[in-house]
């Protein structure tokens, strides 16, 4: 692949690259972090990525926002769906934003037990702990 | 009403969690009544479907009325229809055992937990009756988030870090299966499992389709704790509370097992799946390599309840390697143990939660002398043991004569190898148990031995529901004949 | 849409995304983590995705850092990484 | 890690290019709703009809999920037992602090003192006047989101969380015993399994009419307008049990973590 075809590649898509980097960033604080809010945190980021990918995937170049123009009185006048984004994955992504807040605040209840517990948030600390005990 | 019963299966319970948990506030007697109540109709709504389902083969229904790639619909084959009525049995006996339980442990807070009970069936329901890939991503967070909070609720120490565990564990996979889904869609624009399997065949050669495959595949193999990727599994079920874990531990593992077949069958087609892709090998010797792991770790636990999840990491080893075989015969030993190993493993989980829940833990010193003081409950275990090794009139024999009858068709006698193996390593843990248990004295001076003379029998209305279950072992393996020649060979038979 | 605009917010929210998961206070990374979904909320709507943009600003941006705030509250700032 | 990206990376030489309007995923499904919507629902904004409407069967989970979280939080955190600490109380007019050892508590809570969480909690005047001033104009809003979701981005969803906040802002400005003495956990809790009891009760009525489950248009039969038109009501009916179980819901996950489940002092 010579120079210039990689970077029309790279423009083309640069969406997806970039989404991809968020999910590793998030994925990488999920595994190397050893506080477990920041993994809570990496959590967040790698769901956020995969949000972007959706949306990505949904928009379209000259598209504008899925609201359809329309005259009160129920006149109808042809739609063309060129002119709008892609709903369909807004749809399914509100969805995912409301699964990820709700694990996220499950996941913080469980924090907080885990902290009233161990008095540490830190996963090293606690399975000392245990192994202690 | 009898068109309507694919949508009534899924939300009487879910109507019925709501009520519950509004009840709680208001008039808490009525929480209890209630779910059994909606469990019994759920029940007797599945095993209708299953009766439609053997008589017509296919049933859809549209929810809200659209047609399906725009609308989302559910689709019931015999093949669906049969884990919907273990599902939904398995639930409801598991509630009849463990309600005294439960209104004891949880008596300032069993609304909530009977909610959350029963909006874990609604996932798992609604997970495997549905037709759309992303609906089945949304139920699927249903079901984890309940399963999470009702696994934090066990012993206090360990219980909130290993669901926290599960929680990231649990994420990455659901994650996963959303990112293959994702793909699945921009290549093909649809998100109904039927459409997207007759788009497919013109993308098999696409990368991205490759990659949704196994994104998707990681993703139930994470929630599912197959062998790699386990490392959530037994922490979170060891120390969850003994009424939750009776129904997590058979249904959630099986029920995703069962997501991957569905995935196999009705997405990517098994043609793309056996033929064209050169994963197939790798996936079964991984399986063989989940079987053996299970099996050892499972050896070397002195917990029994820990060495119950290796087990469960193990039966998973079986089902894997049997619908990654890639054979008719193979796939229904699949399918038929997803069934059996539910039964079984429901058995011995609520077996041991009776048993933990008398004598306080569960390490195999405690067990002995316990054949003398509750013969019903280690009679049940010692039933459910047996399955599980696979001695013949029980169920579990005829589960793994078809997967070894389809390796051995497959010419993967690796798999048949680590079939003998683990079963054999199984007779080894559940002899040590029943030896223990039935010759062992036990040593008055002991002060655990003292307390173990005080005890008696577990309730009657656990033992009651176990002895059935225990009873159903016998009666499945007597008629798994009648399942396999009526719901399973012809779901399969259009497919493979 | 213009690309300058969002290849600014993509730098940023990469920025932030990093900046959330390396700082050594829980506190900072709660509104580091609510900045990250701020632009990505921006980020949404210039795609056009008005409704999902609205859900992150008021889920994410919004409820989700004072949840966050509360839950650092209630616990602990400290963190070794 | 690594591993994963790659194959990520290795995926995305397949994709159509960003933005090409003839992608499948814009030409196979998405098409239909954007002709139909208007014809089929009279709702213009199309994704507030895919939600509600063609997918609302995703979105009636979505709402249980929420759901979910909140009776999770519940009973993850919840706790009846009393804090065994002190207690501090202001003497408002002087803003001198008393601070009581024990359990002992002024015996009638006048209008002149007033309950406080700690020591350091400061008495600003502008921020409780002014969040007491804002909050229904937050509360405004948010009904006007819920009821606008047909023609502008909004709904159920986004109303509910900002109706929460609305709360939220109040226990943080003043504090979560004046917040609960607002709405307390009980109605609160109620409101949550209401709010998606409506939304699923809706689809059952329609299963009752003889439709299937969510096919709005059976409400027809009950309501006198047509079949259109009961569909757009019937995302109305539905928008607003999503708001009341999304408020209800925020308002419960924020005072157990808040307080840790004790809902006696918060943030």
């Amino acid at each position: 692949m010579n120079m210039e075809a990689f970077l029309n590649h790279l423009v083309a898509k640069y969406n997806f690259w970039l989404y991809i980097i968020l999910m590793m960033i998030g994925l990488y604080a999920m595994i190397a972090k050893n506080n477990l809010i920041k993994k809570l945190v990496g959590m967040n980021i790698f769901q956020t990525a995969i949000i972007l990918f959706y949306v990505s995937i949904g928009s379209k170049k000259g598209g504008t926002i899925p609201i359809l123009e329309h005259v009160s009185g129920g006149a109808q006048h042809a739609i063309d769906p060129a002119n709008y984004v892609n709903p369909l994955p807004h749809v399914l992504m509100l969805t995912a934003i409301v699964v990820s807040v709700s694990t996220f605040g499950v996941a913080l209840a469980l924090a907080i037990k885990i902290y009233q517990r161990y008095k540490t948030l830190e996963e090293d600390e606690i399975l000392t702990r245990i192994r202690e005990s | 009403m009898i068109a309507h019963y694919p949508a009534l299966l899924v939300t009487i319970p879910l109507l019925a969690a709501f009520v519950i948990y509004g009840c709680s506030w208001l008039h808490k007697k009525s929480c209890l009544p209630l779910a059994l109540l909606a469990l019994a109709i759920s029940c007797a709504v599945s095993i209708g479907l299953l009766a439609q389902a053997i008589a017509k083969g296919h049933i859809s229904y549209h929810l809200g009325g659209w047609q399906p790639p725009w609308g989302i619909a559910y689709e019931v084959d015999p093949l669906n229809a049969l884990v919907l009525v273990a599902v939904s049995t398995v639930a409801f006996i598991n509630l009849i055992a463990t309600a005294g339980e439960i209104e004891q442990v949880f008596s300032d807070r069993k609304g909530a937990f009977y909610t959350l009970y029963l909006l874990f069936i609604v996932g798992l329901l609604g997970i495997v009756v549905t037709g759309d890939l992303f609906n089945l991503y949304v139920l699927l967070e249903i079901a984890s988030i309940t399963g999470y909070s009702l696994i934090a609720m066990g012993q206090a120490d360990r219980a909130p870090l290993s669901s926290l565990n599960y929680v990231f564990m649990g994420t990455i996979g659901a994650c996963f299966y959303l990112l293959g889904v994702g793909y699945i869609y921009i290549m093909t624009g649809s998100l109904n499992m039927a459409d997207v399997r007759a788009l497919l065949p013109s993308l098999y050669h696409s990368s991205a389709i490759l990659v949704a495959f196994i994104f998707c595949l990681v993703g139930v193999m994470i929630k599912m704790g197959f062998f790699p990727l386990h490392t959530w599994l037994p922490n979170a079920y060891t120390y969850a509370p003994s009424p939750a874990i009776s129904l997590i531990a058979p249904l959630m593992t099986k029920v995703m097992a069962y997501v991957m077949i569905r995935l196999i069958l009705s997405v990517f087609s098994p043609a793309f799946t056996f033929a064209s892709l050169v994963v197939g090998h790798g996936i079964v010797w991984l399986a063989c390599l989940a079987i053996l792991m299970g099996a050892i770790l499972a050896l070397s636990q002195r917990d029994i309840k820990k060495m119950l999840t290796y087990i469960i990491v193990s039966e998973i080893g079986y089902i894997v390697g049997g619908a990654w075989l890639g054979n008719n015969t193979a796939m229904t030993g699949a399918v038929l143990h997803i069934i059996n190993d539910t039964l079984m493993t429901f058995c011995v989980f609520l077996a041991v939660g009776g048993i933990s829940r008398k004598l306080g833990s569960v390490e195999l010193n405690n067990f002995k002398g316990l054949f003398k003081k509750m013969p019903f409950t280690m009679g049940a275990f010692v039933a459910s043991g047996l399955s599980i090794i696979g001695v013949p009139p029980t169920c579990g024999f005829f589960s793994k004569w078809y997967l070894i009858s389809g390796a051995m068709e497959a010419g993967s006698y690796s798999f048949v190898c680590v079939l003998i193996i683990s079963s054999l390593i199984n007779v080894i843990l559940f002899f040590r148990i029943i030896e223990t248990a039935f010759f062992a004295h036990s040593d008055p001076g002991n002060r655990h031995d003292y307390l173990l003379s005080e005890i008696g029998e577990i309730s009657l209305n656990t033992l009651i529901p176990l002895l059935m279950a225990a009873a159903g072992l016998l009666v499945l393996g007597m008629y798994s004949g009648t399942v396999v020649g009526r719901v399973i060979q012809p779901a399969l038979a259009g497919i493979l | 849409m213009i690309w300058q605009l969002d290849l600014a917010i993509l730098t940023l929210l990469i920025v932030c995304a990093v900046a959330a998961i390396s700082v050594k206070d829980l506190l900072a990374t709660a509104i580091l983590f609510g900045a990250y979904s701020f632009m990505m909320c921006l980020l949404w709507s210039i795609m056009a995705a008005v409704d999902v943009a609205f859900t992150e600003a008021s889920v994410g941006a919004g409820v989700s850092t004072v949840f966050f705030v509360a839950a650092v509250f209630r616990t602990t700032r400290r963190t070794k990484d | 890690m690594i591993l994963s990206g790659g194959l990520l990376l290795y995926a995305t030489k397949d994709f159509p290019s960003w933005g090409d309007p003839t992608s499948p995923a814009s030409t196979h499904v998405s098409p239909r709703y954007l002709k139909k919507s208007l014809e089929e629902t009279r709702v213009p904004n199309v994704v507030t009809s895919i939600l509600a409407d063609y997918r609302g069967y995703d979105t009636m989970f979505e709402t249980t999920v929420i759901f979910c979280a909140g009776v999770a939080c519940f009973m993850l955190l919840r706790t009846f037992e009393k804090r065994e600490t002190d207690h501090y109380y202001r003497h408002v007019p002087t803003g001198i602090t008393i601070h009581i050892k024990g359990q002992r508590e002024i015996p009638i809570e006048s209008k002149e003192f007033e309950k406080i969480d700690a020591i350091w909690t400061p008495y600003d005047l502008i921020i409780n006047t002014v969040s007491r001033f804002l909050v229904p104009f937050i509360q405004l809003f948010a009904l006007y989101v819920i009821a606008h979701g047909h023609h502008s981005p909004g709904g159920g969803f986004q109303g509910g969380v900002i109706l929460g906040a609305s709360m939220i802002v109040l226990a943080i400005a003043f504090n979560l015993r004046t917040a609960v003495r607002r709405l307390g956990e009980r109605i609160d809790s109620i409101m949550s399994a209401l709010g998606v009891f409506i939304y699923s009760g809706i689809g059952a009525l329609c299963v009752l009419l003889g439709a299937n489950f969510l096919d709005y248009k059976a409400l027809a039969q009950i309501l006198p307008i047509d079949r259109v038109a009961a569909r757009s009501d019937g995302i109305l009916g539905v928008e607003i049990g999503v708001g009341i179980a999304v408020m209800a819901v925020m308002i419960c996950v924020y005072n157990n973590v808040a307080s840790e489940g004790r809902y006696d002092e918060g943030l």
